[in-house]
C-alpha cells in the first residue's frame, strides 16, 4: 500500500452550495496510486466541486475524506495535502496571478519553504519539462491561452504532487496545443484524475473513464466502443449525395 | 488599449531602473520648487534630451505630453489676468498682467520639463521592473504587491468590460444624455465589479492550493554597474548645478 | 481631476504627501496580507471603470466612483486610489510623480469621509427609499468634496488661482449629478445582485474559511 | 429575392488582430434567407472573429460587407444591421449584465425606442416562448450556465432578428438543456448561422454544414457520414472486456 497505495479515499461525501439542490449527494471515490482516471458528467454535474472539495477549498456538509491514508478535517490537515495534490483550474487567468511567468511557477516552491536560489532552479526545470525554456521572464498576462494553460500546469507541476487533479485543461486549445499536452502527460510520471468532454482526448490519456450524475460517482470498469454515425468535415473520403443548397449556382 | 510606450534600446533602457526612478524623482522635485527662469529652461532642454537619449519617437513624445497640456492651457486663460502687477496687454475689460503671463509661464515650462522625464522613463522600463524597482527602494511591501495584483488583473478586467459593451451595442444601445444610458452603465460598472469580487475569491483558491499563507516574494534582483554609478553621479552633479543656480538668486 | 505637474507650491505637495502617507498607512495597517490579492483585484475593478466614459450633453465624462469606492472599502480606498493614480500617470502620463501626494488626497479623503458618514444608510435592511437616496448622496457628495478639494489646492498656491479654482468647482457640478445616479444604480445592483460588497471595508474570501 | 434573398454578402475579407498573423484572408461569405446554416472549424480558425465582423464589431482590413442587399462600412451602418441581425456571444456571461432577467430580456427592445411597458411585454413573449416564463425576477448572475445561455437567447429574440448567428451555443450545456434547444431552434422561424464544433447537433438543427480553415470558407456542398470508434459513457449497451482496473476488488 505504499507507492500504490489508497491516495484519496472518499466515503458518503455530501454538499450543495447555500440555498440550492445539492451537488454532491452520498460519494463515494477511491484513487490508487499510478492510476489515471478521466471524469465525464455533464455540466453541472459537480466535478468542479468535487475537486475543491478534495482540496479543502470546500467543506462537505457530510461525510469522511482521507488522503494518503490519514483522515483529513481541518485547514491545517489540508495544508499537507495541497502538498501532495495538485489542482489545475479551468481557467489560467485564475492561477497565473504573478507579474512574471518565473515568479509564478516558483510561487509555489518558496511556500513549501525552499530558498530563492533553489525555487529558481526548479521553476526553472518545472519550465523546461514542458518546453517552455526561455518563458521566464514572459509577462503572465501577454501570453496566449494555450501559454497560460501550459504555464499553469508548469506551476502545479513545480510543486512536485504526487496526484494531479485536471480540470478541463484541453478547453480553448487548438489542436496543436492539444496534443502537444497530450504528450506531456503521456510523459508524466504522476497519477492524476482528469475532467473533461472530450472523449478522444480521455481515451488518449487515461486508463479508464468514470461518470458523474445524480451527484455520485458511477464507475464503468469496462470501455465500451460502439460505432457513431459522424459527417466529416471536408468531403474528401465518403460521398453521400444529400440536399443540395437552396442557392447553389454550382 | 491599455499599452505601454514601444519598447526599443537605448542608453537610457540599460540604466539600473532604481537609479532611473531616484533621478526621475529628484529631478522632479527640484523642479517643482524652483523659480527662475535660467533654471527651468535648463532644466526643460534637460528633459527633453533625455527623452530624446530614450529613442523615444517625437511624435509620441507630443502625443503623450498633449493631454497634460490641456490643463495648462485652462490656467492660461485665467493667471494672466488674475495675477496682480504691471498691465502687459488687455482683451476687452481684461487686463493681462507681466507677472502673471510670467507665472503661468513658468507653470508651463515646469510641467512639461517634468512630463519629459516621465515619459521618457516609462517608455525605457516596463512597469512590472518598476515596480520591482520601488520593492527594493524599500516601498512598503504591502503596496508594492497591491500594485502587482492590480496591474495583472486590469487587463483581464478590462477585457470582459470590452466583451460586455460589445453585447450592449450588438443590442442597439447608443449612449446618450439619459436616464435609460446612466442605469445601463451602473449596470455594466456593478456587473464587472460582482464578476471581479469573484475571480478574488477563485484566485485566492489557487493560491491557498500552492501552499499561501500570507507572504508575497519578488524574485528579482538588480546589480549597480559602473555604468549606472557614473550616469548617477553625472546627472547629480547637472542636478546640483541647477540647484545651485536656483539658490544663488536668492542670495 | 489631476492636478499637473509644476502647478502647486512646495508647501501644498509637502502636505499632500505627508496626509496621503498618513492615510495609506491606516489603510495598510487594516489590510491583512492575505487581503492583499483580493485588495488588487478589486482595485482593477474600480480602475477599469474610471475608464468608462457617459456622455453629458454633446461632451462626455469619465467616471471617477470614488464615493462607491469609499463605500465599499473604507480606509484601504487610500492605498486603492494611490495605485490607481500610479498606474494612470505610468500608463497615460495623467498626473505625476510630485502631484501624487494632493491627487490621492483629494480623492480619497472625501471616500473615507463619505464611508462614515453614509456607510450606515447602505447596510443590509435599510428600506429601499433611504438606500437610493443615501447612495445617491454619497456618490454626489464625494465628487463634490474633491472638486472644493481641487480648488483648495489651488488656492493654497496662490490667490491668483482663486477664480480658476472656482469654475473647477462649479465644473464639478453635473458631474456630481451624473456619479449620484450611477452611484444609486450600481449600489441597487450589488444590493440586488451581491450585497456582501456593501457591508464596509469588504475584501472577498473564499466561501469556506 | 425578397424575404429569402440575399441577406449576409460578404466579399474578400480580410482581418488580422494587430501583432499577428492575418485570421480572415479573402474570405467570401453569400448568405440567404430561410438557410440554416452550420459552421465548423477547428479552435482559432476565425469563427468568432467572422461573426464580429459582420455585426460591426471588428472592422476587416480589406473587402465589402452588404447587408440586405446595401452595403456597409461605417459605424452608422451597422446600427441598422444591429436591429435585423442578432448575435449570441460565445460566453453567457459576456451577455447578461442587468440585475434581473426581465430587464436584461427588455433591454434590446427599449434600444429600440419602445416604451417601458411595450419592452416589457416582448420581454416576457420571448422568455414565455423559450418555456422561461417565471424566471422575469431571478437575479441574472445566479442563473446556472444553461439558463444563463438560454436568457442570452431570449435577449436576443426579442429584438425580433431576422437572421441571427449563434456562436457555439451548446458548449456548457448539459443533454437536457441541449435537447431543449435543439427543440426550441427547430421551432424558430428565423434564419441562422450556428457555429458548433458537434456534428451530431449541426446535422439536427441545420441544412448544411460550411467549414472555415486557413480564413477563408471551405464550401461543402454534399456531408459525409461516416463511422467512427466511440467510448461510451455508460456501460449499458455493449461490452468489450478491456483492461482491468489496477486495485479493483470486483
Ligand atoms: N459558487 C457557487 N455558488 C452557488 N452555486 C454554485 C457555485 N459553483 C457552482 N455552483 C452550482 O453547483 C453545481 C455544480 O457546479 P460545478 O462547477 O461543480 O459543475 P461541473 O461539473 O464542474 O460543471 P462544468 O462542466 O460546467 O465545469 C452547478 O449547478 C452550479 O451552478
Ligand atoms: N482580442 C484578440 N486579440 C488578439 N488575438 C485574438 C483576439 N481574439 C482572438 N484572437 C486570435 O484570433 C484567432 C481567431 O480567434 P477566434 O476567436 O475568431 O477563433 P474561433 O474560431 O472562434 O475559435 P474558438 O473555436 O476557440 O471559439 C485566434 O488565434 C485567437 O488567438
Ligand atoms: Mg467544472
Ligand atoms: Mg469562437
Amino acid at each position: 500500500m505504499d507507492e500504490d497505495g489508497l491516495m484519496i479515499h472518499l466515503e458518503d461525501i455530501c454538499f450543495g452550495y447555500p440555498g440550492r439542490p445539492s451537488v454532491l449527494d452520498k460519494l463515494n471515490l477511491s484513487f490508487y496510486g499510478g492510476e489515471r482516471m478521466g471524469l465525464m458528467g455533464s455540466n453541472g454535474s459537480g466535478k468542479t466541486t468535487l475537486f475543491h472539495i478534495i482540496m479543502g477549498l470546500l467543506k462537505p456538509s457530510f461525510g469522511r475524506i482521507e488522503i494518503m491514508g490519514r483522515p483529513v478535517k481541518e485547514e491545517k490537515d489540508f495544508r499537507e495535502v495541497r502538498k501532495r495534490i495538485g489542482l489545475l483550474f479551468q481557467d489560467a487567468d485564475d492561477q497565473l496571478f504573478s507579474p512574471t511567468v518565473l515568479e509564478d511557477v516558483a510561487f509555489g516552491p518558496l511556500n513549501l519553504g525552499k530558498s530563492q536560489d533553489e525555487a529558481k532552479e526548479i521553476a526553472v526545470r518545472a519550465l523546461e519539462s514542458l518546453g517552455l525554456a526561455g518563458f521566464e521572464d514572459r509577462i503572465t498576462h501577454k501570453l496566449s491561452g494555450g501559454e497560460k494553460r501550459l504555464v499553469s500546469l508548469a506551476t502545479v507541476l513545480a510543486m512536485e504532487p504526487d496526484v494531479l487533479l485536471l480540470d478541463e485543461p484541453t478547453t480553448g486549445l487548438d489542436e496543436a496545443t492539444e496534443e502537444r499536452l497530450v504528450d506531456i502527460l503521456k510523459g508524466l510520471d504522476v497519477s492524476y484524475i482528469l475532467v473533461s468532454h472530450d472523449l478522444d482526448f480521455l481515451k488518449e490519456v487515461t486508463f479508464g473513464i468514470t461518470c458523474m450524475s445524480n451527484g455520485t460517482i458511477v464507475r464503468d470498469d469496462e470501455r465500451i466502443p460502439h460505432t457513431h454515425i459522424h459527417v466529416h468535415e471536408h468531403g474528401r473520403y465518403a460521398h453521400e449525395h444529400g440536399r443540395k443548397w437552396p442557392h447553389d449556382k454550382g | 488599449m491599455i499599452e505601454e510606450l514601444s519598447g526599443r534600446d537605448s542608453l537610457i533602457h540599460r540604466l539600473d531602473p532604481r537609479v532611473k526612478i531616484v533621478l526621475v524623482f529628484l529631478f522632479s522635485v527640484l523642479v517643482a520648487v524652483s523659480d527662475r527662469f535660467l533654471v527651468l529652461l535648463s532644466a526643460l532642454a534637460l528633459g527633453f534630451c533625455i527623452a530624446l537619449l530614450a529613442r523615444l519617437p517625437v511624435k509620441q513624445l507630443v502625443g503623450r505630453l498633449v493631454p497634460v497640456n490641456l490643463f495648462i492651457v485652462f490656467l492660461w486663460f485665467f493667471l494672466p489676468f488674475t495675477f496682480e502687477g504691471e498691465p502687459l496687454f488687455s482683451v476687452g475689460p481684461l487686463v493681462g498682467t507681466h507677472e502673471g503671463v510670467l507665472y503661468a509661464a513658468r507653470i508651463s515650462i515646469k510641467s512639461n520639463a517634468i512630463m519629459a522625464v516621465m515619459i521618457a522613463l516609462v517608455a525605457s522600463t516596463s512597469i512590472l521592473t518598476l515596480g520591482h524597482a520601488m520593492y527594493e527602494l524599500r516601498i512598503p511591501k504591502k503596496l508594492v504587491h497591491l500594485f502587482f495584483f492590480t496591474y495583472r488583473y486590469i487587463h483581464v478586467i478590462h477585457q470582459e468590460y470590452v466583451r460586455l459593451v460589445s453585447a450592449m451595442k450588438v443590442r442597439g444601445f447608443r449612449p446618450g444624455t439619459n436616464m435609460h444610458t446612466y442605469k445601463s452603465f451602473a449596470h455594466l460598472v456593478g456587473m464587472l465589479l460582482v464578476r471581479s469580487s469573484d475571480r478574488a475569491e477563485r484566485v485566492y483558491n489557487a493560491m491557498l492550493c500552492r501552499g499561501f499563507r500570507g507572504n508575497l516574494y519578488s524574485l528579482s534582483t538588480f546589480s549597480l554597474k559602473s555604468y549606472d554609478v557614473i550616469s548617477l553621479v553625472f546627472m547629480l552633479a547637472m542636478m546640483l548645478a541647477l540647484g545651485v543656480l536656483e539658490w544663488t538668486k536668492m542670495v | 481631476m489631476h492636478i499637473s505637474e509644476g502647478v502647486l507650491s512646495p508647501s501644498v505637495l509637502i502636505a499632500g504627501a505627508a496626509l496621503t502617507t498618513a492615510g495609506v498607512a491606516v489603510g495598510l495597517k487594516g489590510l491583512d496580507h492575505e487581503e492583499i490579492p483580493s485588495m488588487g483585484i478589486l482595485s482593477a475593478a474600480f480602475f477599469v471603470a474610471s475608464l468608462v466614459h457617459v456622455p453629458i450633453g454633446p461632451s462626455s465624462v469619465h467616471l471617477i466612483l470614488n464615493g462607491l469606492l469609499g463605500l465599499i472599502l473604507g480606509w484601504k480606498a487610500f492605498p486603492a486610489i494611490l495605485i490607481g493614480l500610479a498606474l494612470q500617470a505610468l500608463l497615460f502620463q495623467f498626473g505625476g510623480i510630485t502631484t501624487l501626494g494632493v491627487n490621492t488626497l483629494n480623492m480619497a479623503l472625501p471616500a473615507v469621509i463619505c464611508y462614515y458618514v453614509f456607510g450606515w444608510g447602505l447596510r443590509a435592511g435599510t428600506r429601499q427609499v433611504v438606500f437610493t437616496a443615501t447612495a445617491f448622496a454619497c456618490g454626489a457628495c464625494a465628487v463634490l468634496i474633491s472638486g472644493v478639494l481641487v480648488g483648495f489646492s489651488l488656492y493654497l498656491t496662490g490667490e491668483a488661482f482663486l477664480p480658476a479654482a472656482k469654475l473647477l468647482v462649479a465644473a464639478h457640478l453635473p458631474v456630481m449629478l451624473i456619479e449620484g445616479v450611477l452611484t444609486a444604480a450600481c449600489a441597487l445592483f450589488l444590493r440586488r445582485v451581491k450585497p456582501k460588497l456593501l457591508e464596509g471595508q469588504y475584501v472577498p474570501r473564499p466561501s469556506s474559511s
